[in-house]
């Protein structure tokens, strides 16, 4: 196939959003520390609300690129959000409870703003292995362009 | 806030909550007053008193809830005691049978 | 889940083929599965205290060479509860291998040992199949009809029969002498998202009220205060992977402990049905509400 | 308006990830729940009242509550998702409260980042979460004393309605 010069794919981040919980706070945070210093030039965040409200713009550029879900609890909004707003399967999916489950030494405090010292370091984490999800997301796209 | 929790209109099992003795006791000898089971219990069986030699007293004891021990499980000192759970149910049984 | 321990007392009589055949059984089932132990009959008989702890709480099964019995009535006069009496005469026409009457066993002899052990594990297999089966069939929601409240924007489930609760908020479902223990819908919202649960070892006997496991929200860290008096059989360690179950499906996906119950007559006194329990929910719910001002 | 149940009032924000209003909505409105008027509100979590709610209760629990309860939404841009979002699922709304509305107020006030409030998006989370409060008890016909009972540092003092960024209000 002849290719012409095609603009690098970006992966969107979409955490959850939610409110009452730390676990919602978790995924923002981890989703910023992607976007903002992990995967700086690859990843980028945009608002979970405007998805469902259904902004034809920003569906149409999440089609046309990549997308990981963060979620807070096991109702994955974000998930289900996004999932029926583009009629498709996210690229990646996370649960900012799993990587809770599996650092018990690091309980994260309830409070949200600010968040406390565990839940940064929670943050940290999950953005760890949000990041090489995307990695091996592009990487894929690579491939499978070559 | 625990004002509003009026004890002596409260039952446990269908006894009256404040006929059953059941709260925790205070080891004063090992008691540090770093205030974790104030901070953890929803309600407010302690009090803090600020100037006096013991920091931290039992002030409500029948709002603990019967059976419960969670806060000694936050006390790093243990020095939370609890009665004993078969002496507690024997002497409900006892006051239902009445 | 829990396997529960298997002790094969054989007669062992060495006055008749039938009797070694039985003795040489249970030395191929321990043999072959390294959960089943044995006990030799000729120490028991001489009041042998080791094997005490061994047949305490294991499902026993009497092996007798032949109609005297021996193995059942030794376990009698021990009063150890027996859980199975096998015949080796039953076996012989079962499998079709006559042992012959040579106490050194030939042939069909030799068979006939190996065929018995054999029928008995796989019998211990079947018996933790529809003991696994029993515990899904908790697991399943079950067509049970609901006792609801709305209180803003939560909601409060409760199952109007089968299980009892007892006022600190924790269930009990018993099916014959077994029971699941388990939190109420209301005290899962109370703490939020169950993040960590920590469950009793098997085999740890406790009495009603005594803690039979605890769990950890990010708001605080409460314990199953069990209804019932009992011994630990199993645990829920799916719980572990996924503590959401017991937010989610606090009466069946999220029970938490299986007990042997102790004194369930004695207990279930002291206990609310669904009904009951529903009432003394809604008065709490609204003193939470209360207490919230 | 619709025959509400007067006795709490929904509080959804529109939380939204890529902007600093919606940053500070989300701030405001955990000051309002926590703080101000904690038993008086009940927060909504606004993806959950996207997706619908949890299966097991019938997946409307937050819908359902913004359709008996009057529901304040709070818009950090003019997109306004989450009054989109309560009017889609629920009915009309009782109030909506704009962030861009606080910083015409006050135009010297220029939050910056969208991760972690910094002290000018304190402020602005502060003056709003004053005005949702007040918002509630105008909607329960309520009156709350001025700063009555609360001391804490959340809530903002006299001087940050009057807030030092050359605006003219006292």
């Amino acid at each position: 196939m002849v290719k012409e010069i095609m603009l690098a794919k970006k992966v969107y981040i979409f955490p959850c959003s939610g409110v009452g919980k730390v676990f919602g706070s978790i995924g923002r945070e981890a989703s910023y520390i992607v976007v903002n210093e992990l995967a700086k030039d690859k990843a980028k965040i945009s608002c979970l609300p405007l998805v469902v409200k259904g902004k034809k713009a920003l569906i149409d550029d999440i089609n046309e690129n990549h997308v990981i879900v963060v979620d807070g609890c096991p109702s994955k909004c974000s998930y289900n959000d996004v999932k029926s707003a583009t009629g498709k399967e996210p690229d990646g999916q996370f649960l900012s409870t799993d990587v809770v489950k599996y650092n018990r030494d690091l309980k994260p405090e309830s409070d949200i703003i600010p968040l406390g010292e565990n839940a940064k370091k929670l943050s940290r984490k999950l953005a760890e292995k949000i990041s090489e999800k995307v990695g091996e997301i592009l990487d894929s796209d690579k491939k499978g362009g070559a | 806030m625990a004002k509003e929790y009026d004890a002596s209109t409260e039952e446990f099992m269908g006894v009256p909550r404040k006929k059953i003795p059941w709260w925790p006791t205070i080891d004063y000898n090992k008691c540090t007053f770093c205030m974790e089971c104030d901070k953890f219990c929803p309600h407010h069986v302690y009090e803090k008193r600020e100037t006096e030699q013991r920091k931290l007293v039992v002030a409500n004891p029948y709002n603990c809830v019967v059976f419960c021990r969670a806060c000694a499980k936050a006390c790093p000192e243990d020095a939370l005691s609890f009665p004993d759970k078969r002496e507690i149910t024997k002497l409900i049984k006892e006051m239902r049978g009445v | 889940m829990a396997e529960r321990k298997t002790v094969i007392l054989p007669c062992n009589g060495l006055d008749k083929a039938l009797g070694v055949v039985a003795g040489r059984a249970g030395i191929v089932a321990c043999a072959k599965d390294p959960g089943i132990k044995l006990v030799c009959p000729v120490l028991l008989n001489s009041g042998e205290p080791k094997y005490d702890e061994m047949v305490k709480d294991a499902d026993i099964i009497c092996l007798n060479g032949c109609m005297t019995r021996c193995a059942t009535k030794l376990a009698e006069s021990r009063k150890i509860p027996v859980k199975t009496n096998l015949l080796v005469p039953d076996m012989v026409k079962k499998f079709n291998l006559k042992p012959g009457t040579d106490l050194v066993l030939q042939t069909s002899g030799v068979q006939l040992p190996e065929a018995i052990a054999d029928d008995i594990i796989t019998s211990i297999k079947k018996d933790r199949e529809s003991m696994a089966q029993e515990i899904h069939s908790i697991e399943v929601e079950d067509k049970a009809e609901y006792f609801e409240t709305k209180k803003d924007k939560f909601y409060f489930k409760v199952p109007k029969g089968a299980y009892l609760f007892n006022e600190n908020d924790c269930w009990v479902r018993v099916f014959g002498g077994l029971a699941y223990l388990g939190i109420s819908d209301f005290l899962q919202n109370q703490v939020g998202d169950i993040l960590y649960v920590d469950l009793p070892a098997i085999g740890k006997e406790f009495g009603q009220f005594d803690e039979a496991g605890s769990f950890e929200s990010v708001k605080s860290v409460q314990d199953l205060i069990s209804p019932v008096s009992g011994k630990v059989v199993a645990v829920n360690n799916q719980l572990a992977s996924a503590p959401e179950l017991a937010n989610q499906d606090p009466y069946h996906k999220g029970w938490f402990v299986k007990v042997e119950l102790a004194d369930f007559d004695e207990d279930k006194g002291l206990l609310l049905d669904g009904p009951a329990y529903f009432e003394f929910m809604k008065k709490k719910i609204e003193l939470e509400a209360k207490k919230q001002h | 308006m619709a025959q509400f149940i007067k006795n709490k009032v929904g509080i959804i924000a529109c939380s939204g990830e890529d902007l600093v209003g919606g940053t500070i909505t989300r701030a405001a409105a955990r000051m309002v729940v926590e703080k101000l008027r904690p038993d008086k509100t009940i927060i909504l979590c606004q993806p959950l009242f996207m997706a619908g709610g949890l299966e097991r209760h019938g997946s409307q629990q937050e819908r359902n509550f913004a359709k008996d309860h009057p529901t304040i939404t709070i818009e950090g841009c003019d997109e306004e998702c989450a009054r989109c979002a309560v009017e889609r699922y629920s009915g009309p709304v009782a109030a909506t409260i704009r962030v861009e509305d606080i910083l015409k107020e006050h135009p010297g006030l220029k939050p910056a980042t969208r991760e972690t409030l910094d002290a000018d998006g304190m402020k602005v989370a502060q003056i709003l979460a004053i005005k949702i409060a007040d918002k509630i008890d105008e909607l329960l016909d309520e009156k709350h004393e001025e700063d009555e009972g609360f001391s804490d540092p959340a809530r903002p003092s006299t001087d940050v309605r009057g807030c030092g960024c050359g605006c003219k209000k006292r």
